[in-house]
């Protein structure tokens, strides 16, 4: 068949499976850490867990990994646009402190 | 099935693609383009909390201390298994395996329903608790915190505005696995054109995305206690 | 600062008219050397990468002096010289309230003396609004919740225009005044009649003592709130190990939000003040803590020299 | 009209394709749609600028005399709303873009017609909102919606022209991921990136703000909905929100929106430039790349809009500095244009008119913005009418002259048939004259320190304002002019024939108005962009 040659890749069900652990494994440990008193480390930890969430999600249940150079250009520009909108509004708030006393 | 995979295919080409191909391309990289729009959604919310949790960060703790995080730690789960079954019905539909496509979808219906539900137990926990944001909000324990209730309030806003707007997704997204279920089941899909299973796929798993930060960033932030 | 914007803002003018020039006469003198009846056949250029670099890096260039030269004046414009003399405006849909340090308040009129500093300390009661004298080239949003300033050197006795440039409702270009600029000596014989009841320090510490925050601040020693004096435009160590500096927005949280910025030491105790205080009030409470850290002038401020002397 | 002889002749097209009222509200055609948007933004072009006409009036005199300053403060209010959310974002993307993007990219239709209706019911129901609550009693809270007196101070009817505004922001997210997905999937073949023609460069550059931008409005204005009707706190100071938040997130959009209209109409210009002075584009890869650059500079500096508005000084600096960054695409847009001019053979139809007349005009637009970049100038004319003498002078002289230079040159591809030449020609100098009589005395008023939204104004700012005016009268008639001769050309106008202008393009090889199907069959390009060079040079057959 024609068609047949331009079918998606097939991922295997094991793979799903191992992510699937994966995601619940990491669900588990961010639990688990929050209970542990890391000052500031408590949310580096926290986002980073959700990130290889996040990206395993992306990359596998959604088939990112597989899909054409331009998707992933998308996804990437999305997030590149999202740190910009962050990013650029914190550039105020973090700085509105600065300048308060007179100078000279 | 009463119609071949190839009859399915030639039907659902629409007329203004060349090859069945196209169609496809074209139909998963609008559906990539419309998470991006979903993402910069969801964007300007979380935008609004990193900017509040960087100004009232005790008044955040306080709030995400009244969270339950067993019922958030569970409803992930809930959704990360529901993935899972969303994952498994669209590699059904790649390989043909049409009722079984129908039972993991069915399946993943179940998992949104029962996400909901405990959404709706912690709703109404928050409601009795008058933990909604407007006149009747109230805050018990605000002052012992040592932070001001109408900063928990800004906590208690995005909170609903996140995970409302979340809900509100799911269900749709219950809606759009229902129709695809249908759809399925009267035989539309071959794995030459599955193209709305696999939408709806990435729509089903671009919501568990979003709950994926929602949960530490809203349940988690910190256990120490007394801001 | 009105000369200096006017120099930028003229070399900016001379600038966009030259490439506006520029370019209009560029299109003309082709449009006419090239029309159609005379030129025929067009001659096919692809486009040259030299030019290309010319017209991206010379604006580039040009647009950079423009940067600095703005960065330069904004720096100045955003900071207040030491030493100016300070007024206190309220905006409310639709006028402006001031209250000069020497406790006169005046409503949509500002009287200032020439060749002085002037430094608004400004917050709006309602929505936003805006502090706009043409006259001085200077424009600051005033907004609820938060104090701004502004400042300006009136260097020519005359009365100017004050807009309020922030769309604020139903009578916004009703939200207008006049800056009335006059000599020293004829300032000093309007402030002499103009019906002040104490300076705004002297207001402020009697508001600290109605309210009750003297049981807790006390001027000679730490109480259960931090001791006052001297604390103003110093950075000041809090209780989760931030440092800020005590500037007027600060003293402003500190009444409103107290729990938001706990100074290191202390509980997180004291009660919030929203609702009971006006934005009036928040100034006069404001210029009274300032006063606590100025001890040599404090003749007429209100703060007890004794407990002034103790803290340095 | 149509005799037996010529029914017969008469080919297929889009417009003779069905006659009854459903096959026009339930077609999936693009060059449909692209009429229903047409008729559908005139309409709110006209209701915007007969708000436009009473605030002119009412500026005549400095007293607030002719209406109430409740009244004065909804007509700017709608006029904004309804020019930049309903006219001028749609205007060139969603008519001339929805018409031509398919047809020149060499596809039968866009890649997703259904959702491409669903974009116009959307942007009817939206508008139906903001018009039933101006018909309810407007909104006053100008077209920036800034809190808190939009959620709390404003009593007229926010939510309905927000909820409006929400939902016609999907319409337009709808449309530019419809031209994303055209162009990169469904370009004949041939047509690489480097032969699209830079008025898809151009849509493709405003789509990408359209899909990345709109979305954040969205949320926003939820937000402000939100705030108003369960005070929820987030953008009201007194309950300890930040107003500026709401300003950062409006401009994150709002900034970039405007090259949403600016971007299209700037590819439009290419086209016309390039047709009428047959001449390959000077710099093609440099034209094109400037777009995406725009759009992608264009996110990194919306604070420009808040220099005095609180924001830190640091960041003050920072998007200072980024704001200059844009204006250096745009530049080198306009430095193109008029090399592109450069031994050509150059004819004056009107749409060439339009075009030498956007190319000053946003020249003028475009750096009086670098004025409002310089923080220390900005401080000074910012919230006066410099701000709104500037803004005019892109979006109306820069965009509206592009949208009515591509609606006279794509008018006989759209109808078959030719307006009248003559009557073009004077509606498009009193379009340039009333609009520089109009908003160039603006630029002193600010200047001098009018602020704008003010309903009355001290009189030593009369005389000025006299002249602009005067000046919008003019505008006016040059606006009605054509909206009487489009009418007319429908019937008595000459017929076009497929390729009126002798240009070159895939919109110019089918025939005049084009058949449903666009194409007899796929075309293969095989030729550059603007191949003017291999384009045998007869004489344009009618219209002269």
């Amino acid at each position: 068949m024609a068609l047949e040659e331009h079918r998606q890749h097939v991922i295997a069900t094991s793979v799903y499976v191992g992510i699937w652990a994966v995601l619940m494994v990491l669900t588990g440990v961010t639990v688990l850490v929050s209970f542990i008193e890391l000052g500031d480390w408590n949310i580096v930890l926290a986002l980073t867990i959700a990130t290889i969430k996040a990206t395993l999600v992306v990359l596998f249940f959604m088939h990112l990994y597989y899909s054409s150079t331009l998707t992933k250009v998308t996804m990437i520009a999305a997030i590149f646009f999202l740190f910009l909108l962050l990013a650029l509004s914190m550039t105020d708030y973090l700085t509105r402190a600065w300048l308060t006393n007179p100078g000279h | 099935m009463a119609t071949s995979d190839i009859e399915i295919a030639e039907h659902a080409l629409q007329h203004h693609f060349a090859d069945m191909d196209q169609q496809k391309e074209s139909s998963t990289f609008g559906m990539w383009l419309f998470l991006v729009t979903e993402i910069m959604f969801f964007g300007g919310l979380f935008c609004a909390y990193l900017i509040y949790r960087s100004t009232y960060y005790p008044a955040f703790v306080a709030g995400s201390q009244t969270m339950n995080i067993w019922l958030g730690a569970t409803n992930t789960a809930v959704l990360i298994c529901s993935s899972l079954s969303m994952a498994l019905g669209v590699r059904c539909a790649q390989t043909s395996k049409t009722k079984m496509m129908v039972v993991l979808l069915l399946i993943t219906i179940v998992f949104g329903f029962a996400f909901l539900g405990i959404k709706a137990v912690e709703y109404h926990e928050h409601w009795t608790n008058h933990q909604f944001p407007g006149p009747n909000f109230q805050f018990e324990g605000a002052e012992a915190a040592g932070v001001s209730p109408q900063n928990i309030q800004i906590y208690f806003s995005l909170y609903w505005a996140m995970t409302g707007l979340h809900a509100l997704h799911m269900v749709i997204g219950i809606g759009l696995v229902t129709w695809i279920v249908i759809a399925g089941w009267r035989g539309a899909y071959s794995p030459d054109y599955y193209s709305p299973v696999e939408n709806v796929g990435l729509y089903w798993h671009f919501v568990d995305l979003v709950w994926i930060y929602l949960f530490p960033l809203l349940y988690l932030i910190s256990k120490k206690h007394g801001g | 600062m009105a000369s200096q914007v006017d120099g930028l803002y003229f070399f900016l003018v001379a600038v966009s008219a030259f490439f506006t020039l520029l370019i209009f006469l560029l299109v003309l003198f082709f449009a006419v050397k090239y029309r159609h009846t005379a030129h025929p056949k067009s001659e096919q250029i692809e486009g040259s990468l030299p030019l290309e670099l010319t017209w991206t890096l010379i604006p580039l260039g040009i647009s950079m002096i423009f940067f600095a030269w703005g960065a330069l004046i904004f720096f100045q414009e955003a900071r207040p010289p030491r030493g100016a003399m300070e007024v206190y405006a309220v905006g409310k849909q639709w006028m402006w309230k001031f209250e000069h340090e020497t406790g006169q308040r005046e409503i949509s009129q500002l009287h200032i003396p020439v060749g002085r500093d002037i430094k608004m300390i400004m917050s709006s009661q309602d929505t936003i609004h805006s502090f706009f004298v043409p006259a001085f080239r200077i424009k600051q949003d005033v907004l609820p919740g938060r104090f701004t300033s502004t400042w300006f050197h009136p260097t020519k006795v005359g009365t100017y225009h004050l807009f309020c440039a922030e769309y604020c409702g139903t009578e916004h270009s009703g939200m207008i005044g006049e800056v009335v600029v006059m000599e020293p000596t004829a300032y000093q014989a309007w402030l002499a009649n103009g019906g002040a009841v104490g300076t705004m320090a002297a207001n402020g510490k009697e508001l600290f003592t109605q309210l009750g925050c003297a049981t807790c601040h006390r001027p000679d020693t730490q109480g259960r709130g931090p001791n006052l004096v001297g604390v103003f435009g110093k950075p000041v160590q809090l209780e989760d190990g931030r440092t800020v500096m005590a500037d007027e927005n600060y003293v402003r949280e500190s009444i409103l939000n107290p729990q938001a910025k706990v100074v290191a030491g202390f509980k997180p105790i004291m009660p919030t003040f929203q609702g009971q205080v006006t934005e009036e009030s928040l100034g006069a409470l404001v210029s009274y803590v300032k006063s606590l850290a100025q001890p040599q002038q404090k003749a007429e401020g209100g703060a007890p020299p004794a407990a002034a002397n103790q803290s340095n | 009209m149509a005799t037996a002889v010529q029914t017969t002749v008469e080919t297929q097209n889009y417009l003779n394709n069905g006659y009854d009222l459903k096959s026009w509200l339930l077609t999936k055609d693009h060059k449909r749609i692209a009429v229903l948007y047409l008729l559908s933004i005139t309409g709110m072009f006209f209701v915007g600028g007969f708000f436009a006409m009473l605030i002119r009036l009412e500026l005549l005199t400095p007293a607030g005399d002719l209406v109430s300053s409740d009244t004065y403060n909804k007509l700017f209010t709608m006029h904004g709303i309804t020019m930049v959310f309903f006219f001028l974002i749609p205007s060139v993307p969603a008519v001339l873009g929805n018409f031509l993007v398919p047809l020149m990219v060499g596809a039968k239709d866009l890649a997703f017609p259904r959702i491409n209706l669903l974009s116009w019911y959307l942007y009817i129901i939206g508008a139906m909102f903001a018009l039933v609550s101006m018909v309810m009693g407007g909104v006053d809270t100008g077209w920036t919606f800034y809190t808190p007196f939009s959620t709390t101070y404003s009593n007229t009817h926010v939510v309905g022209t927000a909820l409006g505004i929400f939902i016609t922001g999907f319409s337009s997210i709808f449309t530019g991921l419809n031209f994303i997905v055209t162009i990169h999937r469904m370009r004949a073949p041939g047509l690489t990136w480097t032969r699209l023609p830079l008025f898809c460069w151009s849509n493709y550059a405003a789509s990408l703000i359209m899909v990345l931008g709109t979305p954040v409005i969205a949320i926003t204005i939820l937000l402000v909905a939100l705030e108003r009707l369960f005070h929820i706190g987030v953008f009201n100071p007194a309950l300890g929100g930040d107003p500026l938040l709401f300003q950062h997130l409006f401009w994150f959009y709002s900034h970039p929106a405007v090259y949403i209209m600016i971007l299209p109409g700037m590819g439009v210009i290419s086209e016309i430039v390039t047709c009428f002075s047959r001449k390959r584009v000077f710099g093609y890869e440099f034209v094109a790349l400037a777009s995406i650059a725009i759009a992608v500079l264009g996110f990194l500096v919306w604070a420009h809009h808040m220099f005095v508005a609180g924001i830190s000084v640091y960041a003050a600096l920072v998007f200072s500095l980024l704001s200059y960054l844009v204006a250096i695409p745009s530049a080198v847009k306009i430095f193109n244009w008029t090399a592109t001019l450069y031994k050509g053979s150059i004819r004056y139809d009107t749409p060439m008119l339009y075009a030498f007349g956007f190319i000053g005009l946003f020249t003028i637009g475009g750096l009086t913005g670098v004025f409002l970049a310089s923080i220390g100038v900005d401080v000074h004319v910012t919230d006066t009418y410099f701000v709104v003498a500037h803004f005019h002078y892109v979006m109306v002289g820069g965009m509206v002259l592009a949208y009515m230079g591509g609606l006279h040159f794509w008018w006989p591809k759209m109808t078959g048939r030719m307006y009248p030449e003559g009557w073009a020609k004077l509606s498009a100098l009193l379009v340039f004259v009333g609009f520089n009589l109009t908003f160039f005395p603006q630029f002193i008023l600010g200047y001098m320190g009018m602020p704008r939204r003010y309903h009355a104004y001290p009189p030593e700012f009369q005389v000025l304002n006299v002249l602009s005016t005067a000046g919008a009268s003019v505008l006016a008639l040059g606006y009605v002019l054509p909206m009487i001769y489009f009418v007319w050309s429908l019937r008595y106008g000459k017929l076009a024939g497929p390729n009126p202008w002798n240009a070159v393009g895939l919109e110019w090889m089918t025939p005049s108005p084009p058949p449903t199907q666009n194409f007899e069959e796929t075309p293969v390009v095989t030729w550059e962009a603007y191949d003017y060079e291999h384009q045998p040079d007869e004489e344009v057959p009618v219209g002269h």
